[in-house]
């Protein structure tokens, strides 16, 4: 099949409109309310009272909970989400490789780097680099179809799978190179998708 | 909870880089209620908050604050909606040409299909203002030359090609012909011929 | 006014190399300009003479070729040399309107600068104006999409437009010998000598200049 | 770029062929090719060749390197040394698959040589993934390749610079806020140490 995108060659890197990113930000990070909010009580479904109380520890998505922890007055202070806390990070630090990622975070990595705005210590960046470097053997092998264990693609969290997937498709297009003699034309993506979906509709 | 119509809109285009969804009017719609009302609220609080002396009643800005952030939100997941569905339209114009199948222009909004049009203009008038002679075609040659001639299976009753020489060539279902590779390969990308390697 | 249109600029300054360039390495040029613009994150400045030339080739030897019997060998030949050149500059000029539309605010506003420092353009006046009709498609549809904001919507998606990454990483042959390249922006004195014909992978911000100033290729 | 581009700039390469024709010099935008004289020696570009050898129109001299003797020199000397040597030809893989493929009736112990160029490309692929995993497990921020061939560099890709963009990515702080970078750049690989040398 033919692609026309060469924006895969260039590796993902967010922007404001990309549903990576926008998918990322919906995971929650634990926060606690530093002044009232009147009006919006319905956020802390364990109340029923009309304002949200100063004090108020909620899970909220990292959308909502960087905007408000951030600025001259923040109205919140975060707290790591539990992946990124010592206990957690301790186990990637003893063996990232054995860490079903995908588990511990669908979007390890950028939900990772978002958090990593609020960790003065830099221990979130740390672990991230650590993670990815010491886990990359194993993306790299099984891109290669080195050591098949296709279980082992459903371990890898979302960054990691899109990887996968970009290389996975490069090595499979090189050795189809290296024994095939001539690589036909294809019909393109979309037209073979669109037609494959009208076969069903018939059937 | 606040954002969760926009980030269902925008789940829908979650691993669907290659196919284009039927656009959801009614989502849409929902979105932009939520903003409108939030607006609103903001508005009105907004309004109190000026009136209020300072140190009295209670303070109304961190909830402004609050729907603000969330009035920003919807409006991302709306807009990257809108955006990564005109970066699948511009592959459709590649790959299907300027002509779209019925079955999915009923897919797109009418916004959207203007705009389908709108890009295959300027993209027509780029290419042919593309050197001094009339222009070139950038939608073929997307694969690097081998042959002149290739062998192609036809995979539907096609009807009549002429080709560049005044030929005319008969394209019928599983019929096979030995062709001009420059001719071809855009009824291959569109499914119409299949490229028979040896 | 003077109306000087980017082109006329562009064959001023290089017509001198035009002049001595054989069509030999014309070619060469053309085929390294365009594995510098598939590989480069950002878009590169458009080469209008090197495009021009070969069109220009082409079209002149596809009429010497015309009144050739279709099947005979010479005429063969010529038009699989036709089909490679094309396809190199259509590759060429694809990638180009690829990077134009997805970083389409960002290249403008960027191109705006470049006029305004009255630094040579990157884009080709066809390129340009292919943008600028893009630019203007997309946002007429993010207002029909936004018509029913009341008052004036924020402007995020304008202040955060798509920007390429220029630390992408990128492999690269010396075609020079190049001295004090820096490869980490956290230590100045991270520094590496390139020799001519050497092959290395860095970051691509760390030798933009280098490309644009054709004293090293992308592989 | 896909394998069939490198191999689409390979095909730049110059190869002498054996033409069973007779023929004038043919002024290609090139350069001339020819003249083509029945029996005798030109040299041409190899996707040349490989066209008129499918017309049966030549024979391909294979190129001085293409023979049994000097390829298990080339995969003894890789096999013993932990750096890349340096290939008998830059495109050594295109050629060698090109021309195995349309003329291996040309070139004496074919299959041979086949097997050992496969050889040579494992060692090398070996070699390859062990120093890109050192490199990335050191997360450098720079590499030599001295002496890999354009199709070995692309091989890497695009999984190799995506790692290393995704590492620069992870280690950066983010835009906007001006904390320090907490990892000291790691530089794996300087020009002078070449065991460690990509």
């Amino acid at each position: 099949m033919i692609k026309l995108k060469i924006v895969l060659e260039h590796s993902y890197y967010p922007n404001y409109f990309a549903i990576e990113d926008i998918i990322a930000t919906q995971e929650k990070a634990p926060c606690k309310f530093l002044v009232n909010i009147p009006k919006l009580g319905k956020l802390n479904a364990a109340s029923e009272e009309d304002d949200l109380k100063a004090g108020t520890s909620l899970e909220l998505p990292v959308w909502l909970v960087q905007q408000l922890a951030s600025g001259r007055q923040p109205l919140v202070t975060i707290d790591l989400p539990k992946s990124y806390k010592p206990a957690y990070r301790e186990i990637l630090k003893a063996d990232a490789t054995a860490v079903d990622l995908h588990k511990f975070g669908l979007y390890f990595y950028e939900l990772g780097c978002h958090i990593a705005q609020f960790d003065n210590q830099g221990d979130v960046r740390e672990i991230l680099v650590h993670t990815f470097t010491t886990r990359f053997k194993q993306l790299m092998d099984l891109a290669d179809n080195i050591g098949l264990d296709p279980s082992a693609i459903d371990k890898l969290d979302m960054l990691e799978r899109k990887l996968f997937k970009d290389g996975n498709l490069a090595r499979n297009l090189l050795n189809n190179w290296l024994n095939n003699s001539i690589i036909p034309m294809g019909a393109a993506t979309m037209v073979v998708n669109h037609r494959k979906r009208k076969r069903i509709n018939v059937e | 909870m606040l954002g969760e119509k926009a980030y269902s809109l925008v789940k829908e285009l979650e691993d669907r880089q290659c196919e284009i969804l039927p656009y959801n009017t009614d989502l849409v719609t929902e979105i932009a209620t939520e903003i409108v009302h939030l607006y609103d609220q903001n508005h009105q609080d907004v309004r109190l908050e000026d009136s209020r002396t300072p140190g009295t009643s209670t303070n109304l800005m961190p909830t402004v604050r609050m729907r603000h952030a969330a009035i920003q939100r919807n409006q991302r997941c709306l807009l990257a909606y809108h955006y990564n569905r005109l970066r699948l339209l511009r592959q459709m114009r590649w790959e299907f040409g300027s002509i779209l199948p019925t079955e999915l222009k009923e897919n797109l909004s009418a916004a959207e299909n203007g705009w389908f049009n709108k890009y295959s203009t300027i993209l027509g008038k780029y290419m042919r203002s593309i050197g001094e002679n009339g222009g070139l075609n950038l939608a073929v040659d997307l694969k690097p030359p081998k042959a002149l001639f290739i062998e192609v299976r036809c995979l539907v009753d096609y009807g009549k090609l002429e080709l560049n020489d005044g030929t005319n060539v008969l394209l019928k279902k599983n019929s096979q012909h030995f062709l001009p590779r420059s001719e071809c390969e855009e009824l291959i990308r569109r499914g119409i011929l299949q490229h028979i390697a040896n | 006014m003077d109306d000087i249109s980017s082109e006329d600029i562009l064959l001023e300054e290089d017509e001198s190399e035009m002049m001595h360039l054989t069509p030999a390495q014309l070619v060469d040029r053309m085929q390294e300009t365009w594995i510098n613009e598939i590989r480069a994150p950002e878009i590169l400045p458009y080469k209008y003479e090197y495009v021009e030339c070969l069109l220009e080739h082409i079209n002149s030897m596809e009429e010497n070729i015309e009144t050739l019997q279709t099947a005979s060998l010479v005429k063969v030949v010529h038009q699989l040399e036709i089909d490679r050149f094309r396809y190199i500059i259509a590759s060429y000029l694809r990638t180009r309107l690829e990077k134009i539309e997805l970083h389409v605010f960002h290249i403008l506003k960027e191109e705006d600068t470049r006029i305004e420092k009255n630094e040579l353009p990157y884009l080709s006046d066809g390129e340009l104006q292919f943008a600028q009709e893009y630019k203007n498609s997309i946002e007429q549809h993010f207002q029909s999409v936004l018509s029913f904001w009341p008052g004036m919507p924020p402007d995020d998606w304008k202040n955060n437009p798509v920007v390429p990454n220029l630390d992408s990483f990128v492999f690269l042959k010396s075609k020079e010998n190049v001295e004090g390249v820096i490869i980490d922006d956290s230590d100045e004195n991270d520094i590496v000598d390139l020799k001519e014909g050497s092959q290395v992978i860095l970051s691509y911000s760390k030798i933009a200049d280098l490309l644009k100033n054709d004293k090293v290729s992308l592989l | 770029m896909n394998p069939d581009d490198i191999e689409f700039i390979a095909e730049n390469e110059l190869v002498q062929v054996i033409s069973n024709f007779n023929s004038p010099v043919i002024a290609l935008i090139k350069g001339n090719v020819g003249p083509f004289r029945a029996g005798l020696t030109t040299h041409v570009p190899l996707w040349l060749a490989v066209n008129l050898r499918q017309r049966r129109q030549c024979k391909i001299v294979p190129p001085s390197w293409m023979n049994v003797d000097d390829l298990e020199e080339c995969k003894t000397r890789e096999k013993n040394l932990r750096i890349f040597t340096k290939m008998p030809s830059d495109h050594y893989i295109e050629v060698a698959k090109l021309l195995l493929d349309c003329s291996s009736d040309d070139i004496p112990q074919a299959d041979e040589i086949r097997t050992i160029i496969k050889d040579i490309w494992d060692i090398r692929m070996a070699k390859i993934r062990n120093s890109v995993n050192s490199l990335i497990k050191n997360s450098s921020s720079f590499a030599a390749l001295d002496n890999l061939t354009m199709f070995e560099i692309n091989s890497m890709m695009p999984l190799v610079p995506a790692c290393l963009s995704q590492i620069m990515r992870l280690k950066k702080p983010p835009r906007g806020l001006n904390t320090q970078s907490q990892f000291p750049s790691s530089i794996l690989i300087n020009t002078t140490n070449t065991t460690n040398s990509l």
